[in-house]
């Protein structure tokens, strides 16, 4: 985790008010658990408050007061516009292209960034090291959004120069690599880091340093990361989180904090 | 037709080893109940599928019933990893486990092909990614008028389908409310059904467009209150989101976790049994940490 | 994003001369008065699509507004023959009318297939008929895993949805209650849609899993009360049974089809204007039947 | 219209009678409107209480207190254990194999109980002298359902030598025509008409004549049909109607015809 900044945030703090910021109102956002669930929430309850969140429980359009633990909590469900099925989620919402951003996160990432949350080293898929989850939702959200946003610890575990496993697809080796197979959507078109934002090269679509966070440097950016990583000619500085918006995460994570505890 | 009986009846008659048993609910009334039951009847050389096998099948992976696992995301839910799952691939302890690994999407439809009757579905996935080298059920198909590449996956057709529900009426009809899942899928591709309900009622009092599963597709309705705890029951009972944590602790070491088993599953006799001694030691247990 | 607007307005603006339009609802909800607009406004060179192409589209056949039909059955249900759909075959009156003809299965399965954005849908069927013979839009497909020959329909992609509904909040989120026909299918598969309502309301008051179409996918919505008379709405009104069996009568020969809708739709301002002229004709009729 | 016969009863009514005698409590039925929904649901306010009738509306065990005019009345989807999509009634339900019975009636049927609802005469297809309403449902209740019953007024218009159109397959051209272009069910088992009942050869599933009603005689039948149809040597007589049946049906018809009368 990172540490505690002078700027009186945290560089965690920071890339979550970074996502949150990429997001507008009335897109259509798919959540996943955790870090993107925040930001897209962080979003609605600040400059983006009709924002459509939907999560692959088949909640659309869920409003929660506090951040759901599950994919499917029951406060998603009671604040939905409408609750479907799941095979309906994936067909009619998300193959349907209804969706404009799909937010996904990673174990591994690659400099087109493909994306790996299957397996990690050993030997090979049958044998790994480590089993992580697996595909889930992600695939398809990196298939048939208008566009992804990743959100991810920058360092050079997690920035491969090689994935052990494809699990979804960023821009494969680049240029119109998605075109070619007949992908729908843009893929992934940020990557929001605790250290800056990454984007595609408009051509190449090789990840490229664009944006850097206050209090970070190049350097320590480019040792974090598992290749040579490209930086803009034009690279600018993040702007640091507003109060406002630090407040109204940490008020949300502690709503979160309290309703969960009481559990049982 | 259903017919109700007690859940050990259910799956001792319905539940043979060597089946393929798809016990579903996202988040939201997971059967655990059951699942619980087939560790009880010591099932044998299982495939199971599901698309979040969490902590009900890490449990049976754990307990070396599984033989295959279908799957497409096996984690505990805001928590981590599944240790049992990770230790039979990583370790295969205390068995291998050959692995069917797909998307939530191909899982999803895979379930809409076997409710449908047809032998595959078809979806727009998988395409750049390992996953096809890896599942021969994964294959392209061209499409006939556009001749666009899609992906095809076969039917999930299980012997056995678990659910579990709010309420049956006395015939047997079951109302699902709340996040809804795949369940109408597996339980009409599947074989047979099992469904555990909170509660008979005389009458659903299901509005129109209410999730009614219909008595004449499933096999066996059993009654079991709290049968979906930790997972939740809209309108019930929350989800208790301080086992899954405790899950992962419990479950981190073989010894612990067979000792969690022995203690709370194989050491009751059923449902009941295990919800009295689950509810005691959490209750002390908060007694002595306040 | 849904907008509220008049009818007409919806009509002029979303709707173009050769447009493929799809106006759905499975006896329940059909959106009469949209397609009465149709006729005011003199859409031309329309492609329609619809599974039951019943009254609605016996009007805008007799009016010449349509080029091509894709439909699976074309009848006046419980009452027998579409006359105006009739004498467009047999007689191509008042000009021919290129049939795209499916069975019900086929087209419900090609509207899912437009909603989930695939290009075509595979369904067990219309295997020994004669409709593929005079349809090029059926087509055989092969499973990759069983070798098992199926059918395979094109994707329903209709440039305008127009569906009737109960209720729409003041976002424009729409409700639909009772029988649901293919309203989520077409509205999710067309490029833009119409949704005409009964009325607007603070809260739908909807239930969990009550079928809501959200308003970010919904291009117009308009309250127009009465708007799928002689349809019905669930909770609202009755179905005009009457007025089917006088459609037989009124649509039997050009003239008294042609001063019908003289009468009744260019005749009339809107759907307001419609209902008032109907109400009073046929209490009128009642009286002098008495 | 058949004509009242000194029993007591019409052959219309005997038809509907016997079709609903047919029926079991249990099986799932799928339904049309008109002459099948009279015979199911004679079936079920008699000595099939527990049948199952599903409307192609995706009306899952409706209970109409009165006929419906249309597939689609708010009386099925009132009285329905459920009410679900057009398009899961035709795939999870239908397609799905869950159909024990399908119910069809037709404009034309052939010797192989093949049937044609889309044209007749005239210059084919593109020209036809009478344009009927087309398939509906009914290619794939012929194909999915477990058996099918067909129940028609048989004279030699519609018990043709040749169909004009196929519409929906019976035994196609005989034998185990079906199983070889892969269809699940069994096929038409039984036609019922006004003057007996129909069933296939268990070999060349040619039609035969196996009932007659009574007072019908084999020539009047053979004479109602415009192929040499084949008598069974073991041709039986179906039992006349009971008088607690055609009182039910007669008060179902009553009760619908006061029913829709207040329509307006």
């Amino acid at each position: 985790m990172a540490d505690d900044t002078k700027a009186g945030y945290t560089r965690d703090e920071l890339m979550i008010v970074e996502a949150a910021r990429q997001l507008r109102s009335g897109q259509s956002c798919f959540v996943g658990i955790g870090m993107p669930s925040l930001a897209a929430n962080l979003a609605r309850l600040t400059h983006a408050s009709e924002i459509i969140l939907i999560y692959e429980s088949g909640t659309i359009g869920a409003k929660p007061a506090v951040l759901p633990l599950s994919i499917g909590d029951q406060e998603l469900a009671e604040t939905a516009d409408a609750v479907v099925s799941v095979p309906e989620i994936f067909t009619y919402w998300l193959q349907g292209g209804r969706i404009n951003i799909g937010f996904l996160g990673a174990a591994q990432i690659d400099r087109y960034a493909n994306i790996n949350t299957t397996v990690i080293g050993g030997d090979g898929y049958h044998h790994p090291k480590v089993r992580l989850p697996g595909a889930g939702g992600a695939p398809e959200i990196a298939t048939s959004c208008g566009e992804v946003f990743i959100l991810l610890r920058q360092n050079s575990k997690s920035f491969v120069d090689k994935l052990d496993f494809i699990t979804s697809v960023g821009h494969l080796d680049g240029g119109n690599a998605r075109q070619r197979i007949g992908m729908p959507g843009r893929g992934p078109t940020r990557i929001i880091t605790d250290l800056g934002i990454l984007e595609p090269h408009p051509e190449s679509r090789e990840l490229m340093l664009t944006r850097i966070h206050p209090g970070v440097t190049v350097d320590e950016v480019l040792a974090a990361t598992g290749w040579p990583l490209k930086v803009s000619e034009h690279l600018q500085q993040t702007e640091p989180p507003s109060q406002h918006y630090l407040d109204v995460m940490r008020d949300l994570q502690q709503r979160t904090a309290k309703a969960h505890a009481g559990g049982r | 037709m259903a017919q109700f009986m007690p859940l050990a009846d259910a799956i001792a008659t319905h539940v043979h080893d060597g089946d393929t048993l798809a016990m579903e609910g996202f988040t939201h009334l997971i059967p655990h109940a059951a699942g619980h039951e087939l560790i009880r009847q010591q099932k044998q050389e299982l495939t199971v599928m599901r698309m979040t096998p969490d902590i009900i099948y890490d449990q049976l992976i754990g307990m070396g019933l599984v033989r295959k696992l279908v799957f497409s995301w096996g984690g505990n839910p805001g928590v981590g990893s599944l240790h049992r799952f990770r230790d039979a691939v990583e370790k295969e302890w205390p068995r291998a486990l050959e692995l069917e690994e797909h998307s939530h999407a191909g899982m999803a439809c895979a379930y809409q092909a076997g409710a449908s009757g047809l032998p595959f579905a078809v979806l727009r996935g998988y395409a750049g990614t390992d996953m096809p080298h890896y599942n021969p059920n994964i294959k392209r198909i061209s499409c006939p008028f556009t001749g666009e590449q899609l992906a095809a996956v076969p039917a999930h057709r299980p012997d056995v389908a678990v659910i579990h529900a709010q309420k049956a009426d006395r015939a047997g009809n079951v109302l699902i409310t709340g996040i809804q899942g795949v369940q109408k899928e597996v339980v009409l591709g599947a074989k047979r059904a099992i469904v555990t309900v909170e509660e008979k009622v005389d009458d659903l009092g299901a509005g129109f467009n209410a999730i009614v599963l219909p008595h004449w597709v499933i096999a066996a309705v059993c009654v079991v209150p709290f049968g979906a705890h930790p997972s939740y029951a809209q309108g019930y009972y929350k989800r208790d989101n301080a086992f899954y944590t405790e899950w992962d602790d419990i479950s981190r070491t073989r010894e612990s976790f067979l000792a969690w088993i022995a203690d709370y599953i194989t050491g009751t006799r059923d449902h009941a049994g295990f919800m009295a001694k689950f509810n005691a030691a959490h209750s002390d247990k908060e007694r002595s940490n306040g």
